[in-house]
């Protein structure tokens, strides 16, 4: 398992052409919106890249970024990729089992100490000491804070490790937390969404074996190339937003004819991700084209901001009830400082004074 | 904080605490001036006070032709501005989803260019009255900070709808978040300020009409 | 050849289930925007059609509309249907040839008089008694007007037969006319494009099977139900328009992002058509997807309607020539009456009378 | 003859027959102007004619102060349709596609946000002027026919464009078609009517400035 022959020589063991292997570094190169003449750049470094050891720790997950990888829709070769980095340790795909697993994981942190790749999915518990989550008697907490430690980088993969995801949301009951609350000396990348696109953990990969380093990451820690536009920026129904054309319901006329899904609660507006361009299950759609607005899967906090089904400009809490009582908070205040003016004045009276504007309450 | 979840705490709790600063505020100053006790007018009455002051706030609503001394521009900007105004927050698609939201019930939106027209006009008409409030010597003699400030809390709403809607400056997410605040600052201040006149010029409306009504005085 | 039963008898017959039936008949209503609830009544009615007697002739055309409904994206059953009701006579899918050929379409001509669908692509040339293309010693015109007598409606397959297309260009040399122009007693239906839409002709097959008549069609005889919409309409590009964010050449920094292409020469917003939604190649994507602009192929005198890398704002003629030929000639206007004002002021003087503004030229 | 005929006209033959007037019509009446003859100063120079000529060209196309007698509403009006005239002439991306194509030069478009703006006050300038000329008694006393035949030809091309860039009316085909045929009617009417004033106002400038400039008079 730890034989480092280069990426090439494992592409033609696998009787992968040379030609689908340089179509595979072009589409990366277009897809991280890199310069034309760097597609032959990736294809040297990778053809010539040293498989990096990699361990993949599933923490509080439902296995649906694992799932979302390994049915990637050119699966031959981005699963080649992702299959040649992933193997050391990843508790879904191994092997290996038992003692045996936890001992495969042990030896790859103590050979490449300094050198190998943390990819981390889920959310770790942190309240009552991480006891809600362990693996093999230990708690998520204690696994990462080890594995951390001799990482080159980390990635973080998917929402829930990234920003918490759904474990995170209110009331959270374990305490979640994402990586970068409990790792704060490493490089962490986050390619968040729930699940994340395939192929942008695969870019991010390529750009690590091509280039050597992460790839340029927002204030959220997430790669620009593909977190740099929200989906309303290249919808392709963006237009009918723009005309003020919106489905009142999921199968009125709007819906048919495509309009907007902004009054059915589609967060496009301030979602980050690539779906609109880079699509899913091999290009034949993503959400909107589904007829479903966009739930802001790979934006924290998704799961507490609103109603799916909510406008974006519609309040998330109850503003009828506030306005009610500050009503009548406003109503007994007026009553009471007049009845005080009253009461006032009418003392005033008895001793022949005058109520002027400066003794009232205003 | 990150940006989603600022915006989250001003479509929630920003919103409640402006709402609830606005409607108290604003409950209190209408029902206080209705309670003031005035003097209980002893003589009798020779008309009716309703009737006159309904058409007293009705009538004020318009201008009247020994008005047009204030001047056409004011008069013409005033009024472009209040219209533009309501026009872009009542009619506009994404305002009636947010009224529907809290009311229950909502109507139908003008078209995006409409709206468009509306508020291009309202913030030409806004900037034009200040530049007017600042070059007339008069107006600028009358004119204190709060006159300044009540205008850039109603400006800024508009400015940065306008911007939201055509993707100028930052992402959507910050500048709704700007826009919320900014109407929120504006719910806030409302009770506080002149702003206060949207609801009580019509009160005084009535109020100058009754009077009137009750002597029997044409209104 | 002529065995008249039942698609749904063929369909069982060629092992295609019934779920893949039904699907087929929910993509065509949908496609033509019917209501979700035509679906199995187009099931019903297809599945008991009748297989109506076709005669399909090809003019001056270059065989790229057949080429692209053969290479229909869902061949099997697409082009089931096609086939169904196509066999009777076509020069290029028949087996037979030569008299047997001609035969099998006069045959069908009288057997079906009155009731036979006529399909055709290609223009007709009409110049010398359009001897610019003949079939069997006969010539498009005389085979196109007996074809014509017995059909209950004719088909115009593509921009050629539609809208006379690449033949009727100026100079026009061949004198090449368009079906409507030299049919004028039976219902046309124009499926225009260079090539049209696979799908819109199977729709509009579909449609004539399930409902016996045309669908509704625009002023120039088109389908509306695909060529309601521009491109334009539907384009993914279209927020960048209206943003008036443009590509200036093919490799720019605009390209690269995916901005409009109006200033490269896009004829999107005026041309009808559903690439822009139905896609082609299997939904892979369509020309604008492809980074160059729409053609407006779909549209009639498309090669006669200025370059297409010329904006649709531009003029399809020389501006500057004639601005600088019109200064001229009203440069010698002026000077011309100016001397002829300034020798009748002369002569005016000579005789001690004055000149009044009324007695200049103006 | 379909839409697409009727469009290719309009951008081939049509434009060339519009352009050729207006140049041809424009040409003869500068030049023509120029040529009058007027009978020889003999006085002798007390000042230089191009200097003051060009210093008035320039000064008159600003509001001097003892103008702005002619109403507040006038000068802001004019100067905002007239400036918003020519930057949605000059800016907007399409034009400058067009200009291109034709001059074989072009120049940085401004977004089409700044357009939409300058569209719409130019829209609602020309609106308010069209009122006030109609409700003003001395200016419709002043005001023929041919001020709003010449209204009309300005404004069509502003509303056909506006109405193009936004989707609203007739398919684009046919709008850009109406937009096109509208410039051209412009284009037609210019050497015609007070149009013409886009180009005889400098040269009038000139002369007045010259004239003065050559008795030695302040211009």
């Amino acid at each position: 398992m730890k034989d480092h022959d280069t990426l090439e020589h494992r592409l033609t063991q696998q009787g992968i052409s040379r030609r689908s292997f340089l179509k595979f570094c072009t589409a990366m190169a277009s897809l991280m919106a890199l310069p034309p003449g760097t597609a032959p750049a990736i294809a040297a470094a990778l053809a010539q890249a040293k498989r990096p050891s990699v361990i993949w720790l599933s923490f509080q997950e439902c296995t649906g970024c694992t799932e979302s990888l390994t049915r990637s829709h050119s699966p031959t070769l981005e699963s080649l990729i992702f299959d040649m980095i992933s193997l050391d340790y990843h508790h879904t795909l191994q092997a290996a089992s038992g003692f045996a697993a936890e001992k495969s994981r042990e030896d790859a942190m103590k050979d490449f100490y300094g050198k190998y790749l943390l990819l981390v999915d889920g959310s770790i518990p942190t309240k009552d000491n991480g006891i809600y989550s362990t693996i093999a008697g230990r708690t998520n907490l204690d696994l990462l804070q080890e594995a951390a430690k001799g990482a080159a980088a980390i990635v973080a993969v998917g929402s829930c490790a990234a920003f918490g995801g759904l474990p995170m949301a209110k009331p959270n009951p374990t305490g979640a937390a994402p990586v970068s609350d409990l790792i704060k000396d490493k490089p962490i990348i986050n390619i968040s969404g729930c699940p994340p696109i395939p192929s942008v953990i695969t870019g991010v990969l390529a750009h690590y074996l091509t280039f050597g380093e992460l790839p340029a990451l927002d204030e959220l820690g997430r790669p620009k190339a593909f977190y740099g536009e929200t989906i309303h920026d290249r919808c392709y129904r963006r237009p009918f937003y723009d005309q003020g054309k919106f489905a009142k319901t999921f199968d009125d006329e709007g819906a048919r004819n495509g309009w907007c899904l902004y009054e059915l609660g589609c967060k496009g507006p301030t979602t980050h991700n690539a779906c609109a361009t880079t699509k899913w299950n091999g290009g034949a759609g993503f959400p909107i084209e589904a007829g479903h607005g966009c739930l802001g899967c790979s934006e924290p906090n998704f799961w507490d901001a609103g109603s799916f089904y909510t406008p974006l400009a519609a309040p998330t809490s109850n503003i009828g009830a506030i306005a009610g009582a500050a009503a009548l908070a406003g109503a007994a205040a007026a009553v009471a400082l007049s009845a005080a003016d009253r009461a006032k004045k009418k003392s005033l009276q008895q001793t022949h004074e005058k109520l002027t504007v400066k003794d009232i309450s205003n | 904080m990150n940006p989603q979840e600022l915006l989250l705490w001003v479509r929630g709790t920003g919103l409640q605490l402006a709402t609830a600063v606005c409607v108290l505020g604003m409950t209190y100053r209408l029902l206080h001036l209705a309670l003031l006790g005035r003097k209980k007018n002893l003589a009798e009455a020779r008309g009716s006070e309703w009737g006159p002051g309904l058409r007293t706030m009705w009538r004020r609503s318009f201008v009247l032709p020994e008005l047009s001394a204030r001047g056409k521009f004011t008069v013409v900007a005033g009024y472009t501005f209040h219209f533009g105004f309501f026009i872009t927050l009542l009619f506009l698609s994404q305002h009636i989803a947010m009224l529907r939201a809290v009311l229950g019930f909502g109507w139908p939106a003008l078209p995006h260019s409409a709206i468009e027209i509306a508020a291009i006009l309202t913030l030409a008409a806004m900037i034009a009255l200040l530049v007017h409030r600042y070059m007339d010597p008069v107006k600028r003699m009358l004119s204190g900070f709060e006159d300044y400030l009540t205008w850039l809390l109603t400006f800024l709403p508009l400015l940065s709808g306008f911007m939201l809607l055509h993707g100028i400056g930052p992402a959507y997410t910050q500048m709704l978040t700007l826009h919320l605040l900014s109407v929120e600052l504006l719910l806030i201040a409302i009770p506080f300020t002149k702003l206060a006149h949207m609801l009580t010029t019509f009160s005084a409306r009535w109020y100058n009409g009754a009077f009137a009504g009750y002597k029997g005085v044409k209104a």
